[in-house]
């Protein structure tokens, strides 16, 4: 079953309950070159895999860009 | 006076000149800037991963052992969002350093003195090095430098706007009060600007947009490190003063003229 | 843009400093502070031996393989007395070069427009290579060209005031106009000052006093160069233009908030 | 635009110009500088009684009836003294209205940004209405505006020094943003300033020493008045802009020579 | 000091503002600046008759016995030019009073130094009170002195460009070495300018396109008449120095706080 | 008894309890030109006759003064 | 018979050789507002009628206008 | 017998007349390392020895030193 949650501040329909390492996965996105943030905590890289995201759950995907 | 190395939070610098990294055409003509200005710190910004373009990584050009990678705050509106974003950088690998801008204001982006001296306490106890934008008010400045701050960053004009030390006598009292380092920040938009900021005894000279967005960012970087390491020679030299009278550079003795008697 | 070597009378020079040989604590400083300028062209001025000390002769300290020797008119008070010493500089096996300076007035050291117009005419007619220090007058500027002078060489501020480039309106209206070089001469005061000049994109700029008095004259004679040739790279390398508002140098999207939808 | 009053805490004002009473040579010289100002509000500072001339009273000098009579909090280092202060000045009689001024540095006497938000946002509550004292901030000043003061009152330089705008850009953004009166304090030197200030868009300025110290006071204040006028006048009257080419005041017509055909 | 009249060729004026008709939307607006102005020196210019509209007359809409009508020679690029502009001026019936204007440059219009002298040796000659505008150059407007000239007439910028007091530092030595009136012409572009001037000591200042572009060019002409009145007030009351440090205009005894014994 | 009072921030000492009023009268200043505070807090003129002056009392004399 | 003079820098035909005055007249230009220059020399107003214009003469009819 | 020349603007007695190089040893200066004017006319360096000085004869002696 579906759930939906909330991603860089949009909402975000997902299957099934993934681990946020899957959903890097599914994004694209390297887990090396991005920080993850789920209900205002910070995720450590090692533990991406572990950690099954829940209906509602706040995640960002925060990495460098240019600034000054 | 020596020309000593720049010391920040017990570290020390060859280059007075601090670059950013925001604006520039291409990754690459970022590099080569960064490399032609001879910055051993280089500014970093934190945003969401854009997932319609999820490849693009900045740190990927940066190399983290030929410069300190100075994230800022860029972005935050108050301290609670500034020191969340330092905390993130931190967890991103980056060392406990942070440029810190706290910048309600969308249009002239100036900074919040309240919500950045709040968010330089929490962060100094915290364990960072805090490096605060600020504008150019020597009280808040000493008030920063009070709770633990390893620089100030007073701005010359607002960001991007290449309008030069236009805070100058600002400027000036905060260089003699201070006991941390004096970077000067935002606004500088030519040469002539950052060695007028370090003739008048500034630590430090911080620039992005003059040199992003000039028609050669690498010919500019390089420009810039001269003006800095020129404004800051003429400093410990030992500048002359003003006179509002000319003073003769030819001796002006009597001349081809009968002596008067 | 390319950064071509400076040209003045059909001669080429790689420094786009010029500088003068009055004012130092020592011969021995100046030649230490030229060498640290790095220039190709030095200033120098003719007066009365001094009878109670007839030994004393700047031209062994000066290496005329290694500098183009500039005599200057310095002390001429009309377009008569500057012509004599033009040709007394010649005579004395100086090439036929003079920096063409007419003053009446002691408090300012001022130039004459119409005097130094006048010496001009009669030195280009003799075959002398000029080059004028005048106000910072477009007008004149433009009638000196036409009499064949080699540059323009307006004031930045009364000599020896280092009070900057306090005529920058009008020096950029003489640079816009000039097909001849413009060489910023007398008060600048500062690097940043030297820089400021080069990127208005003047052609080169003279310095005496601000090096002679510094505390270190050697080291602030570097600094100029820095800041010539800072000012020079930041002219070729296209300046940005000068914005009211801020533009951020950190990009600018919506960040760690809810997005509006 | 039209030429509306002054309005403060809901009070209205003819004069724009706002005077203090420090420094003068005598008590007649500060009142006729008053009446020569022509100014609605003056403020006075609060001190210990001197035992040793336990006579001297400012207050029998000055009509209420005329004036509005505006303490402000000078000498208080932290918000909890200005605090104090205000309430003190309220107890002697005056209405309940405060120039705020916070200062801990004693050599630029330059206010507190945080001291002095926390004191207003006290006074606010406390029933006062607040007029501070603050450097050219603008997001101090929208913060102060937030908690209810009813002006911002942003120094030109420090108190004193006579040098006039030197915040110029940062008082044009708080004027720009500001939706509470604007008074520029400190700093001003000469009737030119003032009316640099209101040209700006400045709601009105508040001078002192440079009234107090002139030569001639009631002369110089109402040279003040003369240039406030001005300022003010020129504003709602639309300056032109400015423009870097010249353009004729007298029409170019091709003139006194043969028509080009 | 004495506020005596202003004294050009031996006659006195009230007013120390002088005003051009140039460029006014309607001779209508320009009356009613001119009188809100109270000047009582206004320039006009001559021209070809314009042979498909041969009716319109300036000089039907001002009084000349109301103000002193003074004719420029703009358009003349020489000074034979102007000459012939001055005498044709005076056949017209004008007093033969002259504001000398040559400018060759078309783009800014700036005056040239060798035409202007000349022509106003001949028309000095001539028997005409001669008001040279000239660039702020100390050593000209002495010459001119020399030659007889009534007054000399220094640009602060441009004609028209409202950049104001650019000159301020040839200015102020013009002023000081001066031995007939200082009028500053040209660039004044807001009264805080034309009081800058005065509080200098300039004796007058002309003021054209500033007033007749304004958004409402009567009460614009007043602004300057007050910003006049206003920098000459302060000229004579004996403006304040200016400081570095602070000085309190509040008395900085210990306060509130424990004596230190 | 004398007591000792701080007196605008010095010690300053006075013959047996007095009122402010009589502090004021004996120091020469008129209690319609200043306001005075008592161990920090404000006293109502009116009130000036009933307050008696404790050992240790800090009190201050303050009044208005040339202030820009 | 027709000739030509230059008026204000362009030729100009006229027919026959008229007056100063009788030029102005037809050129609806009032003699009292403008200043007549002839061959570079400025004519007293109460001559126009008298001087009589030739082939090749320079004529400038110049006025005031607003300036600075 | 002696005369009296002009000498950078002063009156200065010689002994008899003598030629400028002897004038400029007398006096101590390298005829390489100055200038000579006589009469406002510059003497060549090859000639000073001829040049015999005359009765209120105007010398300059210049050299150069240092200047802007």
């Amino acid at each position: 079953m579906n759930i939906t949650i909330q991603l860089n501040g949009r909402d975000h329909p997902i299957s099934g309950s993934i681990s946020v390492l899957e959903l890097l996965r599914t994004l694209d996105v390297n887990p090396g070159s991005v920080v993850v943030e789920r209900n205002r905590s910070i995720l450590e890289r090692d533990t991406l895999d572990q950690v099954t995201l829940q209906q509602g759950d706040e995640v960002e995907l925060i990495r460098f860009v240019g600034g000054g | 006076m020596e020309n000593n190395p720049l010391v920040i939070g017990g570290r020390s610098f060859r280059s007075r000149l601090l670059v950013g990294t925001g604006k520039f055409p291409s990754s690459r003509s970022m590099v080569e800037a960064i490399n032609a200005s001879g910055s051993d710190i280089v500014t970093v910004a934190l945003r969401r991963v854009d997932l319609a373009d999820p490849g693009d990584d900045i740190m990927s050009a940066l190399d983290p052992e030929r410069y300190l990678i100075l994230p800022n705050t860029s972005g935050a509106r108050d301290a609670e969002e500034a020191v969340r974003l330092a905390r993130i950088s931190r967890a991103a690998g980056c060392e406990p350093w942070v440029k810190l801008e706290v910048t309600p204001d969308p249009h002239y982006l100036l900074p919040d003195p309240v919500e950045t001296l709040k968010a330089a306490e929490i962060l100094v106890k915290d364990g960072f090095t805090v490096l605060p934008y600020i504008n150019a008010d020597p009280v808040l400045a000493k008030r920063l430098e009070d709770v633990g701050t390893a620089t100030v960053m007073p701005l010359g004009a607002p960001i991007g706007t290449n309008r030069g030390l236009k805070t100058r006598d600002s400027i000036q009292i905060i260089i003699e009060q201070a006991t941390v380092p004096v970077i000067v920040d935002a606004g500088l938009g030519a040469p002539s600007h950052a060695a007028e900021a370090m003739e008048l005894g500034a630590d430090g000279v911080l620039v992005n947009t003059a040199i992003a967005v000039a028609g050669d960012p690498a010919a500019m970087a390089q420009a810039f490190k001269l003006g800095v390491e020129a404004g800051r020679l003429a400093f410990i030299s030992g500048l002359g003063g003003l006179r509002w009278k000319a003073e003769a550079s030819s001796p002006l003795t009597g001349f081809l003229r009968r002596a008067e008697s």
